[in-house]
């Protein structure tokens, strides 16, 4: 066990996998000599060469497009891109050609390539530095879609994704990236995809949440802990595809729901839970669902403070479903 | 400030390589079955027999010359319309009739529209519609495969319209930095669709292209089995001695529509087909071989029927094969059935076994 | 009034906007001498000129890239994406730019684009040429996302798509381009954005669907008229914004909601509107919402009819609820 | 089949203008107002005053010129690194500086990050993140100019790296195909970030990319004054007089940091700086007037001690202006507000006013 920030653990899963396996390569912009932006792959050029980290030209389509081609051949490709908000130059070659690969095939040409992207706001990056774009990959049959909230997860779910066979979208939080830290087992460790985790036990009411949210999602729930009602945490870990059934048996138990995440509310990830409610879980229902996300706006810059979701408004939505029955 | 100009066009270096001429002949009787497939396919469709299809008919020389001048562990990316190389690599015309028919036997279960298959063991990579995408990834290949220390090149195979697609740009780029060993097969057919060559590009070729990507770019004739050959032959030698990437352009015709869904008519002459139609390659080929005798007249006719009897057989089988399993939707999604998968493959189990499911 | 079938009301409507406003020009691949592939702009190159009506080489990052610089002069450019399986190498173009201008200029670049697309299956089109994207659209805000499914709402919610002040992805059934017809207004008909109809009344259940799915819908409410529960179908007709408020009265109305739609389920467009109901309309509901929607795999070729959502599933869904609540 | 080669450099026509000894002290005067902006800004970045900065040191002769050769009515489609041809437009430094502090003087409305601001009363349109973009836009505007017959070129700009963006190849092949009046201003400062020049493309020149889209590419000494302003006037009276695009490759050097989240000494060599350093376009200008006489030793710590108040003014006033009101958030989002927008809006205004509110 090592104390590690959220970034640091991204990087040793990556140097974990690259030494264990010699078919993981990275690529992407800046990832080499600079280490990437955020430093995610610091250091890792210099112990596994340039061919196995390679600084790409300033194209996403090329970046996913080349992956691609390398995973046909054999290869466990990790490319990064370098913000989430960038990765739609690759959004064909991601929705048409890497979610569909073995199924247009027949199962003959899996196409198992891990992207990595920081998402998410908190850093002040105004419209294209901080947006969340969850939900576009999660709708996309074939893909899978995994976000991390902890140093710990962050390591064991990249290292299950780049040895799982299927194609993984793994959002990074870039505003916990430092900001949060805590202990991380040492060589392979794994955490299951697919698998969501209780990161606090309640019984009165379930919040649903994932990534950065998870944070002030456990710190509303803490500020509840003497006097108020009894708040369940959950965290997705994996968003596609969903532990419906860790999800259910929380609001089936607490009877009552809050949604978290930072994307704008309307078709974002969280109508897809509140949905699976009312399909699901509706006679277990003793209040709305609420959901608690960014405005059906674009990400601002100046503005960012009152954007996103923290805690006073999740501990809002705590007690407004608790009054509402 | 210097302003930079095409050169004008050069004679190529002298050919690495000419084809025996037994191996034309070979090439010819398979340029002759992708004819006689290509004619029988559109009838298919018209009777409703398949649902859709794309033929060559134009660009056999072309495919079939750039299949024969690579080898068999080399790894093919192709468009939707490459049942040329399809044939060069050997791949049994049951196999291509089974995907146009989209039944059990087709080893893609019935994913894909007709044209757009692939299989594996003849590092035939499977198709998809959305033009260009495949560019990208045979430089991935290419680059993965020098990294194995295999030696072989990739090869991919896209049309003159596709060279303003995002990927032609993108993996031509990364294929120049990189040095890639790939050579991009751009047959230039005259037409995307309804829109000409000189529509979709203003540069004089589309073989000077590569230039903006420092690697050489070749024009061939690509009516001219031995030229294209030659080009591909030279291409690959260069790549495999580590000297990167080639642009080929094959000039040849789309002789029909752009598939069973187009209506060429509507913008195009017919004083221009017909004029293209005077250089049909697999009348030009079979010119060349009968001038040098390799070919009698009877041989040919031979060849025809050898060619329309196969054919036939590969389509009776094919409608001899039952439809594929309606269960297999569910698979191939994921390398396993997600939960939400099974439920939902359970439900269409009970529709179709007399209850009315709801869908997922 | 014409009878017309809904890809001759496209071509109308766009024929009565550029006759009217010397503004509206359209371009894309194959759309002037050829008339587009499903012939939707057939005989307006000719009555219009090349200037106005422009056949574009092949690629959508150009179309919509160009069309947005159009836009931002003070034209009214309508671009044509073929098939809207291939929008996809202009998501970069259509996410970023288009949906993002108005706002991240402080409101000076108002960017009105109305980008046609045919969408869904039906025709045998296999997973390239039979996608419904418009959850991925719906999600982003700045964007309106409009689908008729009758000839004259195709002409007038395109007409008033043209006339609109914002980005409208207006994406048309194929699969009823011309198995469906109907009397369609003459002139400069419009029918406004963000209204919803109720293609059906009914007072037991409401099923809510859009594009070529109202049809099964009204035909498994019809084939219920005699016997069984009263069925409300409502036509979403513009998804984003949303029309809240009729689809809320609705099931307010009848405690039942059936939701149908093409695309895949999970975090489909239908989510929205479940999760809608689970926030605001929890009460009334007596039943679980059900969604009948194509399933969560790529779209399938030799087997789209058992992919595509039909009158007897949806008629299923409908006993199913009513059973259930 | 011909191989294509890139022509060997040549040397330009003969220029078509010449600019006023008098415009080029003012271009000067503007060059030295955009270095100690930039000076000023990196320190406000640095304070913690302003959030962010990207910096355009030694791009500014390449900027100035190149904004000195058009007309005010040509339309300018930046990217993020463009303060030379922003003041070249006669923005004033109080609105780029209220951008950067996104206040409520911020005609963005503190929508964007300092630096990705736009004027749309000077033709200067709102810069966005992703690279490239705006390229294709240019080409759209001047497509529209045309239509309207408005006699204006268009404008984009971007460095090296985005030249392997979607987007510069869509765009430049679309203003190929139809002649649009624009000039495609690409400055080559060496550096993508981190990614030299020369691992970003294998073409011998930038410029040369123009050949793939068949119109002239002209490379220019960046860090010349005079020689960028004859290639703008040159490319912008082809464009004028319906002869179409041309791509200008303006080789410069990013003395500073890719932005202020940037630290160039992870890749790149100190000596190599230095060497740039030498070839400052401001004080090469410097050079340029005092050589001719144009400027003295006076005049020029006069035109610096100007700068520097100006620069001083315009941050002490938009450092008194409030912030920007927190309900705009929801403003331009759509030409009218939604119902969902007027809701979540209602509810921040009772979270503001007090009671804490659940977000939508
Ligand atoms: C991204 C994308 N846009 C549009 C289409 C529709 N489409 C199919 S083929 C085609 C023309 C392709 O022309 P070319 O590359 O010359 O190949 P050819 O069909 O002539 O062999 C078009 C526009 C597509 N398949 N993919
Ligand atoms: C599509 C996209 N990918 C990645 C980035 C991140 N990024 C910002 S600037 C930059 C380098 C741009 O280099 P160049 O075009 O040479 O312009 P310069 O910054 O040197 O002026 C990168 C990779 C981006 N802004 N957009
Ligand atoms: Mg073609
Ligand atoms: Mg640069």
């Amino acid at each position: 066990m090592t104390e590690l920030t959220l970034v640091q653990a991204v990087n040793r899963g990556l140097q974990q996998a690259m030494h264990d396996d010699g078919d993981v390569i990275l690529l992407g912009e800046d990832i080499g000599l600079n280490g990437g932006v955020f430093r995610a792959t610091d250091g890792l050029q210099k112990e596994f060469g340039a061919e196995r980290v390679i600084d790409t030209p300033l194209s996403e389509t090329g970046i996913v497009g080349t992956a691609i081609g390398m995973a046909l051949y054999g290869l466990k490709p990790v490319p990064e891109i370098q913000f989430q908000d960038f990765i739609y130059p690759a959004f064909d070659q991601i929705v048409s050609e890497l979610a569909k690969f073995r199924y247009r095939s027949g199962g003959q040409y899996p196409c198992h390539v891990v992207i990595r992207a920081p998402y998410g706001g908190g850093v002040k990056g105004g419209l294209y530095h901080s947006q969340s774009a969850e939900a576009y990959f999660a709708h996309t049959a074939g893909l899978k879609v995994v976000i991390p909230s902890t140093p710990a997860d962050a390591k064991g779910l990249l290292l299950s994704s780049i040895h799982d066979e299927d194609p993984v979208l793994f959002f990074e939080p870039k505003r916990i990236y430092r900001a949060v830290s805590g202990e991380v087992p040492e060589g392979d460790y794994r955490v299951p995809l697919g698998e969501a985790r209780i990161a606090r036990e309640g019984s009165d009411l379930s919040v649903f949440a994932y990534g950065a949210m998870v944070h002030p999602a456990l710190q509303a729930a803490e500020s509840l802990a003497e006097s108020g009602p009894s708040v369940e945490v959950v965290d997705l870990r994996t968003l596609a595809p969903l532990d419906e059934k860790t999800v259910l048996a929380s609001v089936e138990k607490t009877g009552r729901a809050v949604i978290v995440h930072e994307a704008p509310r309307f078709c974002g990830y969280g109508a897809e839970l509140g949905s699976l409610f009312a399909e699901k879980a509706l006679f277990s229902l003793k209040a709305p669902v609420v959901r608690v996300t960014g405005f059906d706006t674009p990400f601002p810059y100046a503005l960012e403070h009152l954007y996103l979701p923290n805690a006073p408004r999740i501990l809002h939505a705590i007690r407004e479903t608790m009054a509402a029955g | 400030m210097a302003e930079a100009r095409p050169a004008p066009t050069e004679t190529p270096t002298a050919p690495t390589d000419e084809p025996p001429l037994s191996d034309v002949l070979s090439a010819y009787r398979m340029m002759v079955v992708a004819r006689v497939m290509d004619e029988r396919c559109l009838t298919l469709q018209r009777q409703g027999r398949i649902g859709f299809y794309v033929p060559l008919q134009g660009q056999e020389a072309a495919q079939v010359a750039c299949g024969w001048a690579l080898n068999d562990e080399d790894w093919i990316f192709p468009a939707y319309r490459e049942m040329g190389i399809a044939l060069a690599r050997g791949i049994p015309l049951a196999l291509l009739m089974n995907q146009f028919f989209g039944n059990s036997g087709d080893e893609l279960k019935g994913r894909q529209m007709p044209n757009h298959y692939g299989f594996r063991r003849f590092r035939f990579v499977t198709a998809s519609s959305p033009v260009g995408t495949q560019i990208s990834h045979a430089v991935g290949a290419a680059m993965a495969a020098r990294m194995r220390k295999d030696p072989i090149v990739t090869v991919s195979f896209f049309g003159d319209g596709t060279t303003s697609s995002n990927d032609f740009h993108a993996g031509l780029n990364f294929a120049g930095v990189f040095q890639a060993p790939t050579i991009f097969f751009c047959q230039n057919n005259q037409w995307a669709i309804s829109l000409p060559r000189e529509k979709q590009t203003r540069s004089a070729t589309l073989a000077e292209k590569a230039l903006a990507y420092g690697f050489p770019g070749v024009v061939v004739d690509g009516m001219d089995f031995r030229a294209v050959y030659r080009a591909v032959a030279e291409a690959r030698a260069r790549a495999i001695a580590g000297d990167g990437p080639t642009l080929i352009e094959a000039q040849v015709y789309r002789l029909g529509p752009h598939s069973t869904s187009d209506d060429p008519r509507r913008y195009r002459s017919d004083a221009e087909l017909a004029e293209w139609k005077e250089k049909d390659p697999v009348a030009r080929l079979k010119h060349e071989l009968r001038a040098s005798e390799a070919l009698t007249e009877e041989n040919d006719q031979a060849i025809w029927e050898a060619a329309k009897q196969e054919v036939a057989r590969a389509v009776e089988a094919a409608e001899k094969l039952p439809a594929v399993d309606p269960l297999t939707l569910f698979d191939d999604v994921y390398a396993t059935r997600t939960p939400a998968l099974e439920r939902q493959r359970e439900e269409l189990a009970r529709e179709l076994a007399g209850a009315a499911g709801t869908s997922p």
